[in-house]
């Protein structure tokens, strides 16, 4: 049960794993960028299962609801909202940066363009 | 009363599950892409329309039996033209279902299903046809004047640098 | 509240709002103008905030009028003021120093984004240096980082968008590491305001929360700040980019990342983690040594002169880690003071490469030949620099290396051997830079080559020296920066 | 105990398409694949308690994204032809990076522990203070307007930013639709004008999103939305209407002039309202001194600094769509 | 308490339905079945949804799968959309290698 608990932060470490090593590894450029998708959403896992509260429920505040109800941290929350538009914003910028590679070069495999500037 | 409500929206709740879930066994069983789709297809509407119809019972007098609605006009609408955009493009790439004695039914003799197409050989059905006449108008049209009408002046400015 | 009061709010708010209005502007020459208005602008709210907490007081401004740890507030002291100064400086000497070069390199119709993206990446550099709110520095991060993209994609060969491409990947890597370190801290203390979380994270428990977060940050923030082995994506990106982009990022934007780091692991790390001294040293001098070494050799066999700077730059950098690592008050004067100076050198240095290669259209050292005579004052600029890179007397390197040996000869044996690698790569500091000096002066330009038109014209020659003679001015009284440095380093070592 | 349930069920999948993602060498699958990775991400969310994060992941993360990445793979290639992988360095600093949090995480406080420090310092006092102080709701869009609202105008100007380099590397010079000649299929290519149903369900559908969109704009103070994602549905359903009619009558419904203004002014709005927190004698972004009820000042700020943000990212989710639908045409 | 554990069931039936969706996704064949795949998910996410907010006690949360179902049609046009761009790609490509 007590590693059950963490399990969250396990997928956290293993989304950081194969976002990093898809960055890395592959030398497709939109591949790359998936990753980095990937790589980014881990990070709003680790950020969103601190939010959690036992018998809590979503941070809105209802009229009528019994005093003691338990709400989910807010905080984290807020963090993602905005962690979320710089990833899509990255993402944008880099698809962008992709599409005039691949007008530029032809082509969006990082080696061969490697080769195409050794040429140059 | 309210027991019978709960009664009722309990068996309409199960019973979409079931359909829900019987779809998605569909999808992993059946042979081709085309029968998959049925599958998914048919369940998505009816198993959406009864788990929604389980939950609006349970709604009372709020915005939320507002909403329930909404979704499942949504869904209503939505859901079929999925479909049918999906297998619209299926066919356009010129993925061909399943011949009959692969999936062992029988059809009728008259509409047996043509075999797979050859390789670059895909004019089979009518918009197909017109994609590649249209095609051979476009590279005909546009092969001389191509350059041009290509490089934009932000283009053209990096590649007189370039050189 | 007077306009002095919420001078730390406009130092931000200023470029913020001018952004959009110089994207909105689309006749010719007016986004440039709202640019420096903006830069130049903040940069005497940058000197006035620095005058104010010169005495060694802390200015806390709280956003929304929200206090602290619930709010975001703004934390000047005056070793953030220092930093803000260098960033809004070289932003707003940068601008001017450009007005033809940029319109040289940069086309008309991306003019409007171009500088609101230049006044967006000044508005997140000064935001990340100002800010006492740890996910608030990620933030900022993100506003520079995404701009500086925009910066360097523009320049004029396709190998920038491979430049660009890696910086973005690069970049993203070191913010999101920064922001899972930021995540464990808030796991640990569960508070986001860095005053609030050093003075909570003596209670934590959890070590390893904390240690997994100081790892995280530190090595984020090397990454961005191209520390040695992290340091792939920055040749290419200072290569590629246009050459007033190259001496705004090469003199501000790797340093706010190692403001930072130190920033952080000082005021949260150092006095709570067991040992984190000798963590902090096992990290940092190795890559710092390593540095020194690899970018100078690197320096050495390079044949563009864009990126020989920016192998040097790595180097330098090295220096800054060596002096942050140091854990001392006079190491982390010395990181602070070179810091700034570097900001100066460089900043200079590249601003006489523009100037270069505004006339020679390349930056290809064989092909500078004869540029000590063509273009005297530009080719003086840059030896003037190359000293200061070298660390001789009366250059402002020297003033840094001073005190960073000064640093090291309290560590002992391990002192001396940094002061030897200090040395030594100081020496190769010469190499590098005679290869240059030896071209430009004492080679006759081939005889095909087309003689160039002559001296840089006066708007950027002038600039160049304006930062030149203040480096000068900086290296005989050292005054400003080094006091600033030391109120920095006590406060960061807690001794104020 | 039911959300470890359902987490376990959602968190499997999630690795499992992850992994997916990696291992295929089809681009369009990668995509596909990572639409159903956002849709993973956001049940969990969901299930998490945090309605708000959901709703912008599957707003943006799974919609536009989505959208996004297949514009972008239109415009350049389909298949990664990566080569085998040869170096040992990805693998290595993976498995690094996945030890250190694996050693870092086994200290940290179990789901949804109550005794957890995030749960005692900061955050009771935001769920505490914020009938009183601000009197909305929705406790998340208190912190992000105003508590934290500094932040978030540094994340509008995140979007800004996003747009202009966009605007900057796909051009801004629109060729214009006469100045080429498309043939006829070509022009039948680039919409789904001849698709009769999900033409006219398209169509239908919509004035509902827009509408939709601006009730999740409006309603933010009291159930999940804001700012964020109704700019993210708004600009869908114009993504939606270009989809169907052709992207150059999408630019005609909403031109490009009239966006680039839209996300202009939307950031300036925000950092206006903040300006002129101080001109009345406030802290930036102090709303509270905007009118004599500090809790009105409160409420009309939040209001327009979410204007302000739902201006933005429709104007630049609109613009970025555009720039790469119009890359096509050349 | 009974129609808690109808919703449970429910939720436990259509996460099922999830994995088998997100099975299709992973085997393919074609890429039509991952598109198949994918906006079977959404649908049955935005069922999930439904389920998990009334289980929760907050139907005010059903704007959520309100959007779900929005945004899950706008993905599979955009799916229709770039294929039918590819088509006339491939065979312009096609037709200008057989004109060489």
């Amino acid at each position: 049960m007590e590693l059950l608990g963490l399990y969250n932060y396990f997928v956290f470490a293993v989304l950081l794993m194969v976002g990093l090593y898809c960055i890395l590894a592959r030398t497709n450029i939109i591949k790359s960028l998936i990753g980095l998708s990937i790589f980014q959403g881990a990070v709003f896992l680790l950020y969103i299962s601190m939010d959690k509260i036992d018998g809590g429920t979503g941070p809105i505040i209802l009229e009528g609801a019994p005093a003691d109800t338990i709400y989910a941290n807010p905080l984290p929350q807020v963090l993602i909202l905005t962690a979320i538009v710089v990833g899509i914003s990255t993402t944008a910028l880099g698809l962008a940066v992709a599409v005039r590679i691949r007008e530029a070069y032809g082509t969006i495999e990082e080696d061969k363009i490697q080769e195409m500037d050794r040429e140059q | 009363m309210d027991l019978a409500l709960d009664i009722i929206s309990a068996v309409l709740l199960a019973a979409g599950t079931f359909f829900v879930f019987a779809g998605g066994v569909g999808v992993m069983r059946m042979p081709d892409f085309y029968t998959r789709m049925h599958a998914a297809s048919l369940t998505d509407t009816g198993g959406a329309a009864l788990i929604i119809a389980g939950l609006l019972l349970q709604g009372g007098l709020t915005l939320a039996p507002v909403k329930l609605l909404a979704i499942f006009l949504f869904l209503f609408l939505t859901s079929p033209t999925a479909s049918y955009a999906l297998v619209n493009a299926a066919l356009l790439s010129g993925l061909k279902p399943k011949a009959r004695n692969e999936t062992g039914l029988s059809l009728p003799e008259g509409d047996a299903v043509k075999p797979a197409p050859k390789l670059g050989e895909r004019g089979t059905n009518k918009p197909d046809e017109d994609i590649r006449k249209a095609a051979a108008k476009t590279v005909a049209k546009r092969t001389p004047a191509k350059k041009p009408a290509a490089k934009k002046p932000a283009a053209k400015k990096k590649a007189a640098k370039k050189s | 509240m007077t306009l002095h009061d919420q001078l730390p709010a406009l130092l931000v708010a200023v470029p913020l709002f001018t952004a959009p209005i110089a994207y909105l502007l689309r006749a010719h020459g007016l986004p440039w103008a709202a640019a420096v208005a903006a830069t130049v602008t903040a940069f005497i709210i940058a000197c006035s905030l620095a005058a104010t907490v010169y005495g060694g007081e802390t200015i806390i401004y709280e956003m929304g009028g929200w206090p602290a740890p619930y709010g975001i507030v703004l934390h000047i002291d005056a070793l953030s003021a220092l930093i803000a100064m260098l960033v809004t400086g070289s932003s707003a000497a940068a601008l001017i120093f450009g007005a033809k070069s940029l319109a040289d390199e940069v086309g008309e119709e991306i003019a409007p984004s171009f500088f609101a993206a230049w006044i967006l990446c000044t508005a997140g550099l000064t935001g990340m240096v100002i800010t006492g709110d740890a996910f608030n520095i990620f933030v900022f991060m993100e506003i520079s980082s995404l701009s500086t993209y925009i910066l360097v994609s523009a320049g004029p060969d396709r190998r920038a968008l491979v430049a660009t491409y890696r910086y973005i990947i690069m970049g993203t890597i070191g913010a999101t590491f920064y922001l899972i370190g930021v995540g464990f801290l808030y796991m640990a203390t569960g508070s986001l305001n860095t005053v609030d979380i050093a003075a909570r994270v003596g209670d934590v428990t959890e070590v390893r929360l904390l240690l997994v977060a100081a790892g995280f940050i530190t090595v984020g923030m090397a990454l961005k700040a191209a520390v040695f082995p992290l340091h792939s994506w920055m040749p290419n990106a200072y290569t590629f980019a246009p050459n007033v982009v190259t001496v705004f990022i090469a003199a501000a934007s790797a340093k706010v990342s190692l403001y930072v780091l130190m920033r952080i692991d000082y005021a949260i790390f150092y006095k709570n983690i067991p040992n984190h001294e000798l963590q902090l040293a096992l990290l940092l001098i190795p890559m710092g040594i390593l540095a020194l070494f690899a970018g100078s050799m690197l320096a050495i066999y390079e044949k563009n002169l864009k990126r020989l700077l920016a192998y040097s730059s790595v180097a330098q950098v090295g220096y800054i880690a060596l002096g942050i690592a140091m854990a001392s008050v006079s190491g982390l004067t010395a990181a602070i003071v070179h810091m700034f100076n570097h900001g100066l050198i460089k900043g200079g240095m590249f601003m006489a490469v523009a100037c270069l290669a505004l006339r020679y259209r390349t930056v290809n050292i064989a092909n500078l030949a004869g540029a000590g005579r063509a273009m005297p004052w530009t080719m003086a600029a840059f030896v003037i620099g190359g000293l200061g890179l070298i660390g001789v007397p009366l250059t402002p390197g020297f003033i840094s290396k001073w005190y960073l040996v000064l640093g090291a000869m309290e560590k002992g044996w391990l002192g001396a051997v940094l002061v030897a690698a200090i040395l030594l790569s100081s020496l190769l500091a010469v190499i590098y830079v005679w290869k240059v000096v030896e071209v430009a002066y004492f080679k006759e330009p081939r005889a095909n080559a087309t003689p160039v038109e002559g001296e840089a014209p006066l708007v950027m020659l002038i600039p160049t020296w304006i930062v030149v003679l203040a480096g000068l001015w900086i290296a005989i009284d050292s005054s400003l920066p080094v006091t600033m440095a030391t109120l920095g380093a006590e406060t960061l070592l807690g001794a104020r | 105990m039911m959300t470890i349930v359902f987490s376990l069920f959602l968190l499997t999948m999630l690795v499992l398409v992850a992994v997916a993602i990696l291992r295929t060498d089809n681009l369009f699958t990668a995509v596909m694949l990572s639409g159903i990775f956002s849709l993973l991400m956001a049940a969990n969310f969901f299930v998490l308690d945090a309605a708000d994060v959901a709703l912008t992941e599957a707003v943006i993360g799974a919609g536009i994204s989505t959208v996004l990445f297949l514009g972008a793979l239109a415009l350049t290639a389909e298949k990664d032809r990566s080569p085998p992988v040869g170096s040992w360095v990805p693998l290595i600093s993976a498995s690094a990076l996945g030890a250190v949090i694996i050693y870092g995480v086994l200290q940290a406080p179990r789901l949804g522990d109550p005794n957890a420090v995030v749960h005692n310092h900061v955050a009771p006092w935001y769920l505490e203070k914020t009938p009183e102080l601000i009197d909305v709701p929705n406790v998340v869009t208190a912190v992000l307007a105003s508590f934290r609202g500094y932040d978030t105008l540094g994340e509008v100007f995140v979007v800004f930013i996003a747009c202009m380099g966009v605007m900057a590397l796909l051009g801004r010079v629109r060729p214009r639709r006469d100045s080429i000649k498309l043939t006829e299929y070509e022009e039948r290519s680039r919409n789904l004008r001849h698709h009769l149903i999900p033409r006219i369900v398209g169509k239908m559908l919509v004035p509902f999103i827009v509408l939709f969109g601006l009730y999740v704009q409006f309603h933010g103070d009291f159930g999940p939305g804001g700012g964020f994602q109704a700019g993210g549905l708004i600009a869908a359903g114009v993504i939606l209407y270009s989809l169907l009619e052709g992207d150059w009558r999408g630019r005609e419904l909403v031109p490009e002039w009239f966006s680039s203004l839209l996300v202009a002014l939307g950031a300036l709005l925000y950092a206006g309202v903040g300006v002129a927190c101080m001109l009345k004698g406030g802290h930036f972004l102090n709303y509270s001194v905007l009118f004599e009820d500090p809790i009105k000042g409160q409420h009309v700020g939040i209001l327009l600094v979410e204007l302000g943000v739902g201006m933005t990212v429709t104007g630049v989710m609109i613009t970025v769509f555009h720039a790469f639908a119009r890359r096509g045409v050349r | 308490m009974m129609m808690e554990w109808v919703y449970f069931g429910a939720c436990v039936g259509i996460l099922v339905t999830m994995t088998l969706a997100v099975a299709r996704g992973l085997m393919g064949p074609t890429i039509f079945d991952r598109v198949l795949a994918v906006n079977m998910f959404g649908t049955k996410t935005v069922l999930f949804l439904a389920v998990v907010s009334y289980l929760s006690g907050r139907p005010d949360f059903l704007d959520l799968a309100l959007a779900y179902a929005l945004i899950n049609f706008i993905g599979v046009l955009a799916v229709l959309l770039f294929f039918q761009s590819r088509e006339v790609r491939r065979a312009a490509e096609a037709e200008k290698e057989a004109g060489k």
